[in-house]
């Protein structure tokens, strides 16, 4: 196993990739499964991605992250992710911090360029992370952002 | 090969503690708010109040059902065209300078028959309600985008109110003997990490009028320049400004004539 | 030749005199529009509207007031300025950092006092990053100052009125107002005092 | 109830640079109202965008979405006149459709 590659689980994935594919059969149409309630209700980004069925993941410098350092407002913190990993079907974002880390996934399997350019709440700093599904593997890369006070606080 | 498996999610970016400068010029933080103000501009949620704001304008509305269109803005009843680039002025018919929320509350008043009273009851948006004077100023005010702002100095009423409008602004007083000059008097500070412009300078007023009315990422909801001159003067510690009131267009005059030959890039985004 | 560009000068120089000239004073007008336009709300009534003797003094002089107005005006302020009795000046730096993080207090939304707006204007602590540059640096306060009583006495007395130590200073008279309690200003002066305080590492 | 989105579409070469700005409280369940009492979750779910009819673009959202939502992507394949739907639902199951057509690249 190459060193780089990061395994997120000790089991079940199978199971859990095995769900995904069953659902997104069921929902001819759209390529996204049903609104993953597990996934989005999940407390810890971990136990998101392992209700999506994302096993593991291998570190990628080909997800490019453009997110504020210091975010203005965390209010509206503003990301575009690209990913030029070839043959990338889905970009799912993780707000570790947020009491409900996972905040989406983009489908791009059906005719959309691997780009997305969302706005979210980030509740304290936090790194966000990115997952791409690509080619039935998942790239991961991380980008800090840190949320501060403006304003007079009154 | 399990051996791989263990690993829980590895938060990649141990936090590096932060060691603030003390000195800072340029403010790295300011200069990181501003890469990413172009971004937030170019996708506005403004603009949704800009729509909403332009069907009040043309609806015929009010105990009068009238619409706002034969509303005089200072360019002639019905103009809107680069009419908020040129307020506050003087208005006849009023007898005192307007700035451009008070003209529309008078034309609102005079035109569709609502009660000021009403319309100053609750004047400023929640999370629940935008006011109509709050759209409207936001449609009206997309209509310079682009103009130089030229607020105009002729009329004797229009330089007392920029003088008033100036005395005002350096005028301290209330629990923490504050002024608007305490926090905007003097140039390159900051309040936490919000950027304080020294509006006294025109190269800075500019920022004063620049992005107003304005879609604020706190709260998520629209506000006029009524609004940021009333929340002014709560962190100010002072008594509360009557909306729309003359105190408000004087001060309003102080800060865009500081502001003029601008130009007015249209509503905008706020932290 | 010369007498018409003279008689444009003498022109030009009576046009810049009838601008220049006296300065009308708008600050009567500027409080009548005011007195007219406020009302009260919460607990800011419209008494605020009206100058103190400090801020009459400031507002007359734009923040510059001769030498001897500022002696007289800031030896008044001194004297009312009340130490605590127990003669302790160093209360709890944890809830002086807490008190230093708030900016609410005294405005028309709040109860009454609140918070001290410490970090609106001051770098205080090492781990908060999001501080004003109003005022100066404190970080380290005591550190490069030292620790001795006439300081505490001194931070004490600042956060009480900074009125006394310099006239039309910007920072607010927080125990002049009652805006901060003695307990209060006893943690905030521990926050900058206190050789264990995160301010002194 | 659900209020018009403002779509932009503008095309390079045969990609259309998609955004969209849609109007809704995005709220978390975690927010108290005036009276204290906490604002039940209400939040977009799902989105989707078609081309002419066709699925292009779809998301799961969740309520980490800031209010008043702002969106863009990029479609392949678009040309002028092309008719450019976008759908959102959200959780109490309300839902909004706007479409343009795409219009030549300037």
């Amino acid at each position: 196993m190459q060193s780089t590659r990061r395994n997120l689980l000790k089991a079940g994935w199978g199971l859990g990739l095995l769900a995904a594919f069953g659902a997104a059969l069921l929902k001819p149409g759209r390529a996204l499964a049903a609104w993953n309630k597990g996934a989005f209700e999940a407390k810890s980004a971990i136990d998101a991605m392992r209700a999506l069925g994302m096993s593991s993941t291998e570190e990628s410098k080909d997800i490019v992250i453009r997110a504020p350092d210091i975010a203005e407002n965390g209010a509206v913190v503003p990301i575009d992710i690209t990913s030029n990993i070839p043959g990338t079907t889905a970009i799912s974002v993780f707000i570790e911090k947020n009491p409900f880390p996972y905040a989406g996934t983009f489908d791009v399997s059906q005719g959309a360029m691997p780009f997305v350019h969302i706005r979210v709440k980030i509740g304290e700093s936090s790194p966000v992370r990115v997952v791409v599904a690509a080619g039935g593997r998942y790239f991961t890369s991380v980008k800090e952002v840190k949320v501060t006070i403006g304003g007079c606080g009154g | 090969m399990k051996q791989a498996l263990v690993l829980g999610i590895v938060v990649a970016v141990a936090a590096a503690p932060w060691l603030p400068a003390a000195a800072q010029t340029p403010d790295p933080t300011a200069a990181e708010f501003d890469k990413f103000r172009e971004i937030m501009e170019q996708d506005n949620p403004a603009e949704l109040f800009e729509v909403k704001g332009e069907e009040l304008w043309r609806a015929r509305r009010g105990p009068k059902n009238a619409s706002l269109e034969r509303c005089d803005l200072g360019l002639g009843p019905g103009v809107v065209q680069g009419a908020y680039a040129q307020m506050p002025r003087y208005f006849a018919d009023a007898g005192r300078v307007m700035d451009a929320e008070a003209r529309i509350v008078h034309c609102m008043v005079t035109l569709q028959g609502f009660k000021f009273e009403e319309l100053a009851k609750q004047p400023f948006s929640s999370l629940v309600r935008t006011p109509d004077p709050v759209s409207l100023v936001t449609y009206v005010a997309a209509q310079s985008r682009g103009m130089k702002i030229a607020a105009p100095r002729g009329h004797p009423k229009e330089r007392a109110a920029y003088e008033t409008g100036k005395a005002i602004y350096f005028y301290r007083a209330g629990a923490f003997d504050f002024s608007c000059a305490s926090c905007h008097g003097v140039d390159g500070k900051r309040i936490r990490t919000q950027p304080l412009p020294n509006f006294t300078k025109p190269e800075q007023a500019i920022r004063a009028v620049q992005g107003w009315p304005g879609y604020r990422m706190t709260g998520g909801v629209m506000h006029s320049l009524q609004w940021r001159l009333n929340d002014c003067f709560r962190q100010q510690r002072f008594p509360e400004p009557g909306y729309t009131s003359e105190t408000l267009s004087a001060l309003l005059t102080y800060l865009t004539v500081n502001a003029n030959g601008h130009v007015y890039r249209g509503p905008g985004i706020k932290r | 030749m010369r007498l018409a560009s003279a008689g444009v000068l003498a022109i030009a120089a009576a046009f810049l005199a009838s601008c220049a000239t006296p300065q009308r004073d708008y600050r009567p007008d500027a409080l009548a529009m005011m007195k007219r336009d406020f009302h009260a709300r919460g607990i800011a009534g419209v008494d605020r509207l009206n100058e103190d003797g400090v801020q009459a003094a400031c507002n007359k002089h734009a923040d510059d007031p001769p030498q001897a107005v500022a002696d007289k005006l800031q030896k008044e302020q001194l004297a009312g300025i009340n130490l605590p009795a127990d003669g302790k000046l160093l209360g709890d730096w944890k809830s002086g950092e807490k008190i230093a993080q708030s900016g609410r207090g005294m405005m028309w939304s709040d109860k009454g006092g609140d918070g001290g707006s410490c970090y609106n204007c001051h770098q205080i602590g090492p781990r908060e990053s999001s501080f004003g540059t109003v005022g100066p640096s404190l970080y380290q306060f005591a550190k490069l100052r030292g620790y001795g009583a006439d300081i505490q006495r001194y931070v004490y007395g600042k956060i009480y009125n900074a009125k006394a130590y310099s006239l039309c200073s910007q920072m607010p008279r927080f125990g002049h107002v009652g805006a901060l309690t003695e307990g209060q200003m006893k943690d905030l002066t521990a926050l900058l005092m206190d050789p264990a305080s995160p301010v002194n590492q | 109830m659900a209020e018009p989105m403002k779509i932009r579409a503008t095309l390079q070469g045969d990609v259309a640079d998609v955004r969209v700005l849609m109007a809704h409280p995005m709220e978390t369940g975690q927010r108290k109202d005036a009276a204290g009492k906490l604002v039940p979750l209400h939040f977009i779910q799902s989105i989707t965008a078609q081309l002419n009819g066709k699925t292009v673009f779809s998301a799961d959202v969740s309520q980490a979405v800031s209010r008043n939502p702002v969106f863009a992507f990029k479609v392949k394949g678009a040309k002028a006149g092309d008719k450019l739907s976008v759908t959102w639902q959200d959780n109490t199951g309300d839902k909004r459709t706007d479409e343009l057509v795409i219009r030549a690249g300037s």
